[in-house]
């Protein structure tokens, strides 16, 4: 009985095994082993800050040298360090950008004309008369780009406008497309100089709008090395190839603060949840 | 979750397998399937007989210990025999092993617990498939050696049994209003059927999912009020 | 599952066809087999005396019980479509298909116990019948297997009082009803649960009109 | 015989159904159920490795395992994964796409319960051939079926506003009792009041 | 002729009564004009003059750019004072030109600034449209040039008028119709040699039975001009749902009338061809309602392009003080204003001034799948599930669903029992898509 | 000028008049005539047990529900819904229990108004029938003194009833194991045993007709569900009698009216589209028939219903509307 038992069992494991031998030589599909635990080192976000569709597809060409580990924006350095001695590759350097608003318009300095009821998103309002908003270029506050950060880099303040925590933000994009207003820019984290502001209307005319708007008084760009800032198009503009020539002396004349020289987050008034977690 | 997959989906030529599990205490093996990894609870794995058998809590012992004895005896020989085993035929050989195992503790439960072996029925045998088994074969045993292999089987059996007690002691003590058949609240009780019948096992994982998302969700909470 | 040892340096890119040997994967999968199935046939070895001994207690217990605690037992079996004392060679005496007969201390013949089924409200409801082919009349089942609603249909197994209501019925064929009866050929049904009764009445009524012409045949025959 | 045929046909895909009645293939039930598609063609490919068991369990039973019927469970388990193993093989080499789709899942349907439960049950009920096909395809058209109507119920809560702790699995075992439970208006079929 | 009818709409309160038996009056220059460049659908207006300029009445100030385009012209003599950002009815700031009205210039006729009609090719008739700057005056202001020159492969057999002014409120075609079918006529005749079509049919909802009336009285003998009665049902002025209505034809999803050989112009389109013509000034006034509960004194007027809505409602005596919402164009597809400062422009049909009471509740239930914005929806669209889509973002499953189908018509929001604004989602969703898509051209891949 | 405060909306800047909550109390409104009939027949007992399903519902919602849903009126259609689908006799700590039961799991975890998949009223309706099936299926008698309790409706809670209930059986019920078969008069009228809410069909009838009319309900499904049941009944009756009551029987009998006009009428549980609502209504009205044919139950709407609940999603998917301009566009191509 044992004997025959070992026969069946031998035999059946046997053909199977012949079976699966013969599968394997001919239908293997090769694949790099290699993706996988790239893959598995990755954060998973699948965020697309790194240009590519997914962890997966930066893991395929990570393990192809086509790119360097340090190109994902979302992990940090001692993983892309692991990434790197894995595959034996140099990590690559990371470049932090960050997201900056480009408008300081919140509710305590901003004109609001009429009292929006309907969607509370900006997308929506923004088809509605601007939300209501006087100014037409600036933040409407109702946070699309809050929910859109998938790394809970934004939150509200108490006047309505998104502050950026510049620890969390991956420079992922997301709120770039979410603003129905345009109003994010990925700006690299040194370079200080920024326009909060993107009111077209020239001229004094602008405060009845909004008390922090540019007015185009030309003070920063005589401040500024020749070059640097201009106001031709109705609202303060900064080349950034220049910006190697940013002096801070360039903010002090202005007189609604719309051009600023920033040192980490935006905006004075950080709000206490995001600050608290961050330490 | 991810591990085994992928590992499953790929045959790695590397003898040193991409993927082994990092080093870590014997203790922490053995804590993790019972909490933080709990085979039911968190990697939804072992499902059918967690559901399927559990309205009464004998069952629930009698499985618990059936899989127990299986997972920790398949963990310890797949462990052992891991640098000869084959890569393309390691699967099959981890069922064969594993399906040795289900079928003693069958044969041994038919011979001397006749009853219990009734009701659970079709289910002691099916434990071959059960997804714990296999998946701790793959993601754990055939990487690492003896002693984390049989430290992780039992954690991994423990929070298995662990969890199908919890539900079986809610169905059966809801469901006939007994605990291990002694009556709990008088003749006049009403049991409630529903729980267990099968709605009532979805039901009572589901609450169960229910209170650690509730559990989790709270924790969220307490934390942004301390952040505050 | 995220960390991973790789204290071995950077593995070089592995090449596609690197793997066992096919000789390799043969004798490891026939081995285990091999050494599975070896141990399986000694495990089955070891416990097939008590699986057996259970079985067959249970059966005759069952059987003792239709019958109202026979002295002895005979047992005939079903082979083909005639019953006989005799198993085929190589048949397995459990397995097969059987006919119990029941005798008092005189070696009177008290009745006989089969086993049938049916499906019942949620699955098959398996009894084992005792009746005394002579009168007709039902001398007690069990339920052998059920899977009735707990509470509803199970009391079909549970609940004496239903067993007690069939004693003595005359199966010419046993019918239900739902008030209570003193008709001898119908028995009142389970409130709630008047399928699951009715399942237990088709069995029954199965069982006597399957068994009695085999058994009424068999002794033409000659057999007693 | 077609009664009876059609009798297991129903009684496995409605009231007996693998999934909700059963308790069989949870793992995936719950697992894939997030889009429809998936959700079928996993229940297709149960079906069709279901089918290929019962075929390949009747081999066996008739053939091999007469004498030795404690190898059933060990046998029947080497014969599913490798047949799993070789279809997954094939799929991946013709099928791309739907290898993709299914993902890590495919390998999963070895150690889903329900393909050796339909072998061991086949076993024990003593089905034949054509019975135990007939079986198979009841069997994996019900775990077909409460995969769509399971991922079709997911797909609508995408867009719905399910509270925080019920996201990540309590709602979808609550729809599971619900489903179960409408299911159960089947019990009792064909034992004919 | 055989009257098909569009399945669906809706049936919105219709308020005609405020204002459809008022006839049309003149109303006075205002100080000052605001003339954003931006008026019709293309590329916005080049602009020719400069701060200190003087303007005669039809002087352009800005000029076509391109042929999708058409030149803004003064709309009363004066002199330009200001060119800046200034808020345009559809809630942004647009480039404007300020024109302070000479207030005792004569504001007479000046010599023809349009030529003749009589002996004018279809080029020099085509080209004089759109140097008079007349654009769609049904409310999408689409240059009307372009609809007067067809692509030559496709044979334009009818030329639909569009009077139904489904709209609530107002009544500006509706007494264009009553107090002017001659000139409707006129323009009717005009274009009709031009696209070279021998057959019109004019589309009038029945609730204007005088209208109808005074058209079948003017009607041209030498003319195969067909005046069709209506289901009053909103929104039978859609474009492809009048089509629909009239011929039975289906314009296929995302294609324009003239696959199908129609062009549709809006009456009010076709009496301003007329008066260009007739007069020889280019289009720099039109009619507008000025109607709604929340206004003392509505009425018909006659309003210069570039009228400030403070000024109009004052002409109207203000507004009451419940008045809530200020709206240009009709309840149900208008643009709500936020700046009284805005202007009319030359798409602005009407100006309706909505009571508190009026208004849209603020509370917006759960989408209960009642299934009455798909019974609504003219264009068979599934709103409920692409409320829910929109909900939750996935605008590319909305498109899936057709979303570039919905033509924004709010029948759906206004039969919703829950108060979800349905179309604000839509609008939002398919600028959201636009957005998504040209941010992310590899989307989808992950 | 003064310029008023304005507000901006999106337009539709105007609304029409029907509001969801306006929807949900006309629909529990017309639930008064029903329950006031069946109270002719029963006594206060329906009122209590009503009542008693109602407060629990209403009770779950307030606690489990999203901040003031209590307002939208659609809790109190689901207690009275409940209340209505049980036997007069259960006992009250049952019904509430019950009540819980469908608003918790049918509802408030689903995300509450409007995202369910399954009828929240059905949804503790199977759950009582499952738990205790035995209270569920003890069915009073008509008749008797007004106050007269019918059963233990104040039995412990938890405990058992004390039955020396004087029980009737339901038409189908008698129909299907004793086969004898109740007058489609008296069905009509409402003398018969059975739930609160299924004694009488016409009131029934008549308050759906008024919503119908009122456009708070979708006439569709109910009459699809009706024409099926007659049909398909009629046919099997005169294939085989002895299995099958008459169409007309099986139309008046169970709890087919109440959950025809009321439960597959549900707009959130039920296909959007109309022709989804024609299928939906077929399916229910030919899985009613089965079950109550040839299934082990005497009576099948609850389970036609639930089960075809979870086709919902599936029928909507397959019903799309087809979007104007796109059926020439497809032939072109
Ligand atoms: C959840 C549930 C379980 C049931 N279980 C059984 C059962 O096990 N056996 C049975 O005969 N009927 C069962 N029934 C069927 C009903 O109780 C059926 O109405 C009953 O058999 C009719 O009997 P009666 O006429 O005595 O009430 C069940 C019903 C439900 C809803
Ligand atoms: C030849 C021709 C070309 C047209 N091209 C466009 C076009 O490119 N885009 C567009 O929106 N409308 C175009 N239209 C106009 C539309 O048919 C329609 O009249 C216009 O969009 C305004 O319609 P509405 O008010 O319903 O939105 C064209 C019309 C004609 C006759
Ligand atoms: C929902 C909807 C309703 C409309 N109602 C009218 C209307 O009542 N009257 C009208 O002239 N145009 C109406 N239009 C605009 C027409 O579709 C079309 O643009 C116009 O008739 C073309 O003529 P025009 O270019 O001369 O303005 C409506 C458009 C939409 C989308
Ligand atoms: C015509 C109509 C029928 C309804 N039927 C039910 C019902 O059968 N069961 C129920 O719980 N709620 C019913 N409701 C209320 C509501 O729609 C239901 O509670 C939702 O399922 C909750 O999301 C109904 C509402 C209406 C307007
Ligand atoms: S969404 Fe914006 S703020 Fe958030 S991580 Fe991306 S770039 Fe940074
Ligand atoms: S920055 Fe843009 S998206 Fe964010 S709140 Fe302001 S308007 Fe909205
Ligand atoms: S707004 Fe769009 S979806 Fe709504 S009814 Fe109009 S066309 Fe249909
Ligand atoms: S009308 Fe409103 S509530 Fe009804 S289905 Fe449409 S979106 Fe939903
Ligand atoms: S599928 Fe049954 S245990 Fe995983």
């Amino acid at each position: 009985m044992i004997i025959q038992a070992i026969l069946i069992l031998g035999g059946t494991g046997l053909v199977f095994a012949i079976l699966i031998a013969l599968a394997n030589k001919k239908l293997k599909v090769w694949e790099d082993p290699r993706i996988d635990v790239v893959a598995a080192m990755l954060p998973s976000a699948n965020c697309g800050a790194c240009g590519l569709p997914g962890c997966r597809a930066f893991a395929e060409k990570a393990v192809m040298g086509a790119i360097q580990p340090a190109k994902c924006t979302v992990s940090n350095a001692e993983r892309i360090g692991e990434i790197a001695h894995f595959l034996g590759v140099d990590a690559g350097e990371a470049i932090k950008r960050v997201a900056r608003l480009q408008c300081s318009g919140g509710t305590d300095v901003a004109v609001q004309r009429a009292e929006y009821r309907g969607l509370g998103t900006c997308e929506a309002a923004a088809a509605v008369s601007g939300g209501g908003k006087g100014c037409a270029w600036g933040c409407l506050g109702l946070a699309d780009c809050e929910r859109a950060c998938t790394f809970g880099a934004i939150r509200m303040n108490a006047e309505g406008l998104p502050v950026v925590d510049v620890e969390k933000c991956t420079a992922c994009n997301d709120c770039v497309v979410a603003c129905p207003k345009d109003l994010f820019v990925l700006q690299l984290l040194d370079h200080p100089l920024l326009v909060q502001c993107k009111n077209l209307v020239q001229g004094d005319g602008v405060l009845e709008q909004c008390a922090v708007a540019c007015t185009t008084c030309g003070k920063c760009v005589l401040d500024a090395a020749p070059g640097l800032i201009s106001v031709a198009s109705g609202v303060a503009v900064i080349n950034y190839d220049k910006i190697v020539d940013a002096e801070e002396s360039a903010v002090e004349r202005c007189p609604t603060g719309a051009i600023v020289w920033l040192r980490g987050a935006q905006f004075a008034r950080v709000p206490v949840l995001s600050s608290a977690e961050a330490a | 979750m991810t591990a085994i997959g992928v590992e499953i989906a790929v045959d790695a030529p590397e003898p040193i397998v991409p993927g082994a599990p990092p080093p870590q205490p014997l203790s922490l093996d053995f804590w993790r399937g019972i909490a933080d990894d709990n085979p039911v609870m968190i990697q939804m794995l072992g499902l059918c007989p967690a559901m399927a058998i559990s309205n009464q809590v004998s069952n629930g012992l009698g499985m618990g210990a059936a899989t127990i004895f299986v997972l920790v005896c398949s963990s310890l020989l797949i462990s052992s025999l891991r640098k000869v085993i084959p890569n393309e035929v390691r699967l099959a050989t981890y069922i064969l092993i594993i399906a040795t195992f289900v079928t003693i503790s069958d044969l041994v439960m038919q011979a001397y617990f006749p009853l219990l072996s009734k009701t659970l029925g079709a289910f002691v045998p099916l434990i071959v498939v059960n997804c714990i088994i296999l998946g701790r074969a793959e993601a754990f045993a055939g990487k690492v050696g003896v002693r984390r292999a049989v430290a992780d089987a039992f954690g991994q059996g423990l929070g298995f049994t662990a969890a199908l007690l919890i539900m079986c002691i809610v169905r059966e003590v809801v469901g006939s209003g007994t605990f291990l058949g002694f009556q709990l609240f008088g003749p006049h009780y009403e049991p409630w059927v529903f729980m267990i019948m099968p709605p009532g096992g979805f039901l009572t994982m589901g609450l169960m999912f229910l209170a650690m998302g509730w559990w989790g969700e709270r924790k969220k909470a307490k934390l942004a009020e301390v952040a505050k | 599952m995220s960390g991973h040892e790789h204290s071995h340096g950077a593995p070089a890119a592995p090449t596609p066809d690197a793997g066992s040997s096919t000789a390799r994967l043969l004798f490891t999968l026939a081995f285990f087999g091999s050494l599975g199935g070896g141990i399986l046939a000694y495990t089955y070895q070891q416990t097939l005396t008590p699986i057996r001994k259970f079985a067959a207690e249970k059966v005759e217990a069952a059987v003792k019980e239709v019958l109202g605690g026979p002295a002895t037992l005979d047992t005939l079996f079903l082979v083909g479509d005639t019953l006989s004392q005799e198993l085929p060679a190589g048949e397995d005496p459990l397995v097969a298909t059987k006919l119990f007969i029941g005798f008092n201390e005189a070696g009177e013949r008290i009745g006989v116990a089969v086993e049938e089924w049916t499906p019942g409200f949620a699955a098959e409801v398996r009894l084992m019948v005792g009746f005394n082919p002579a009168t007709g009349a039902l001398t007690g089942f069990k339920v052998l297997a059920q899977t009735e609603t707990p509470g509803l249909g199970d009391k079909i197994a549970k609940d004496t009082s239903f067993a007690s209501r069939f004693m003595g019925k005359l199966v010419n064929p046993l019918k239900g009803t739902k008030n209570p009866t003193t008709d001898p050929s119908t028995v009142q049904t389970l409130t709630g649960a008047t399928i699951s009764s009715k399942a237990v009445i088709k069995v029954i009524n199965k069982a006597v009109e399957t068994w009695k012409p085999r058994l009424d045949a068999y002794e033409k025959g000659g057999g007693k | 015989m077609i009664s009876e045929l059609s009798w297991i046909f129903f009684s496995t895909l409605l009231i007996n159904n693998f999934t909700l009645a059963m308790f069989l293939g949870l793992c995936s039930f719950f697992g894939v159920t997030t889009k429809m598609d998936t959700g079928w063609r996993l229940g297709a490919a149960n079906t069709f490795v279901l089918v290929m068991t019962a075929v390949a369990v009747w081999i066996l039973n008739t053939f091999i395992l007469a004498q030795a019927p404690y190898l059933r469970t060990i046998a029947f388990i080497v014969v599913i994964a490798s047949l799993v193993q070789i279809v997954e093989m094939v799929i991946k080499k013709f099928l791309p796409v739907l290898f993709r789709e299914l993902g890590i899942y495919l390998p999963l349907i070895t150690t889903n319960c329900a393909i050796l439960y339909l072998a061991l049950t086949q076993t024990t009920r003593g089905y034949n051939l054509l019975e135990g096909i007939v079986y198979a395809i009841g069997g994996g058209l019900g775990l077909t079926l409460a995969l769509t109507l399971m991922a079709s119920i997911r797909e609508r809560l995408d867009v719905a506003d399910v509270p925080a702790m019920a996201r990540r699995m309590g709602l979808v075992l609550i729809i599971a009792a619900c489903m179960s439970m409408a299911f159960m208006g089947f019990a009792g079929m064909g034992s004919g009041g | 002729m055989a009257f098909f009818g569009f399945a669906h709409g809706v049936h919105p309160p219709e308020e005609k009564g405020l204002t459809s038996a008022l006839p049309i009056r003149r109303m006075p220059y205002p100080d000052e004009l605001v003339l954003p460049l931006r008026q019709h659908a293309g590329k916005e207006a080049k602009l020719c003059v400069k701060v200190g300029d003087h303007v005669e009445r039809g002087d352009p100030v800005g000029l076509a750019d391109g042929y999708m385009s058409v030149p803004i012209h003064a709309s009363a003599a004066g002199t330009i004072t200001g060119i800046d950002w200034w808020p345009h009815p559809d809630g942004t700031m647009a480039q404007s030109v300020h024109i302070t009205v000479e207030k005792y210039a004569l504001q007479v006729p000046r010599p023809r600034l349009v030529p003749r009609w009589d002996g004018l090719t279809v080029e020099q008739v085509v080209k004089a449209v759109q140097d008079a700057g007349v654009v769609g005056l049904g409310g999408a202001a689409f240059p009307t040039h372009i609809k007067l020159a067809p692509p030559k492969d496709h044979a334009v057999h009818t030329l639909i008028v569009n009077g139904a002014e489904c709209e609530p409120y107002l009544t500006s075609d509706h007494r264009t119709m009553v107090e002017y079918p001659e000139r409707v006529h006129f323009g009717c005749r005009i274009m009709m040699q031009t696209l070279g079509v021998s057959k019109a049919v004019i589309g009038v909802e029945r609730n204007k039975p005088d209208a109808i009336a005074a058209l079948q009285r003017t009607k041209p003998a030498d003319l195969d001009i067909v005046i069709l009665p209506l289901t009053v049902k909103y929104p039978q002025g859609a474009e492809k749902m009048l089509i629909h209505s009239v011929t039975g034809i289906e314009v296929p999803s995302g294609k324009l009338p003239v696959t199908v050989g129609v062009v549709v112009q809006n009456v009010g389109s076709l009496a301003a061809v007329a008066e260009v013509f007739d007069t020889g000034l280019p289009l720099i006034e039109r009619i507008v309602t000025v109607t709604g509960h929340g206004l003392r004194r509505p009425a018909n007027l006659i309003v210069p392009v570039g009228t400030r809505l403070r000024d109009l409602l004052a002409h109207c005596d203000g507004v009451t003080p419940d008045a809530a919402e200020v709206i240009i164009g009709g309840p149900m597809m208008g643009l709500a204003q936020s700046n009284l400062d805005a202007p009319v422009i030359k798409g602005t049909t009407g100006v309706v001034v909505l009571a508190a009471h009026e208004t849209r509740g603020e509370t917006i239930y759960p989408c209960i799948h009642c299934g009455r914005c798909l019974d609504a929806c003219p264009v068979f669209l599934n709103p409920s599930w692409l409320g829910d889509l929109a909900r939750v973002k996935r605008y590319a499953d909305m498109a899936d669903h057709h979303l570039a189908d919905c033509m924004l018509c709010g029948s759906c929001a206004y039969v919703c029992p829950s108060n979800i604004p349905l179309s604000q989602l839509f609008q939002a969703s398919k600028v959201a898509l636009r957005r998504t898509l040209q941010a992310a051209p590899q989307a989808g891949a992950a | 000028m003064n310029a008023p405060r304005l507000i901006v909306t999106a337009s539709p800047h105007v609304k029409g008049d029907d509001s969801t909550p306006r929807i949900m109390w006309t629909v529990a409104a017309s639930l008064v005539p029903v329950i006031a009939a069946s109270m002719f027949f029963f006594g206060i007992s329906s009122l209590l047990v009503v009542l008693a399903a109602t407060l629990g519902a209403l009770l779950t919602e307030r606690f489990l529900g999203r901040p003031r849903s209590l307002r939208d009126g659609s809790a109190m259609i689901t207690g009275l819904l409940l209340g209505l689908s049980l036997p007069p006799g259960i006992p009250l700590w049952m019904a509430a229990l019950g009540g819980f039961f469908g608003i918790a799991f049918g509802k408030a975890i689903w995300g509450g108004l409007g995202q369910n998949g399954f009828n929240p009223a059905l949804i503790g309706r199977a759950f009582l029938q499952t738990a205790f099936p035995v209270a569920i299926t003890t069915w009073p008698t008509p008749g008797g003194n007004f106050f007269t309790l019918k059963g233990d409706l104040f039995a412990v809670p938890f405990m058992h009833p004390v039955s020396d209930v004087v029980t009737s059986a339901t038409p189908l019920g008698l129909f299907k194991f004793e086969q004898t078969l109740t007058s489609v008069v008296n069905l009509v009228l409402g003398t018969t045993g059975g739930s609160v809410g299924e004694t009488s069909a016409i009131v029934i009838l008549i308050c759906g007709a008024f919503l119908a009319w009122k456009g708070y309900l979708n006439w569709r499904s109910p009459v699809s569900i009706i024409l099926t049941v007659l049909v398909l009944g009629q046919l099997l009756h005169w294939i085989n009698p002895v299995r099958s009551a008459d169409g007309l029987f099986h139309v008046f009998s169970g709890g087919l009216m109440l959950g025809a006009v009321y439960m597959a009428t549900d707009m959130v549980t039920v296909p959007t589209t109309n022709k989804g609502r024609w299928l939906f209504g077929a399916c229910v009205g030919a899985i009613v028939v089965i079950i109550r044919v040839y299934g082990g139950l005497p009576e099948g709407v609850m389970y036609a219903i639930l089960i075809m609940n979870a086709f919902t999603p599936l029928i909507n998917r397959a019903t799309q509307p087809t979007v104007f301009g796109t059926v020439k566009l497809k032939e072109a191509k």
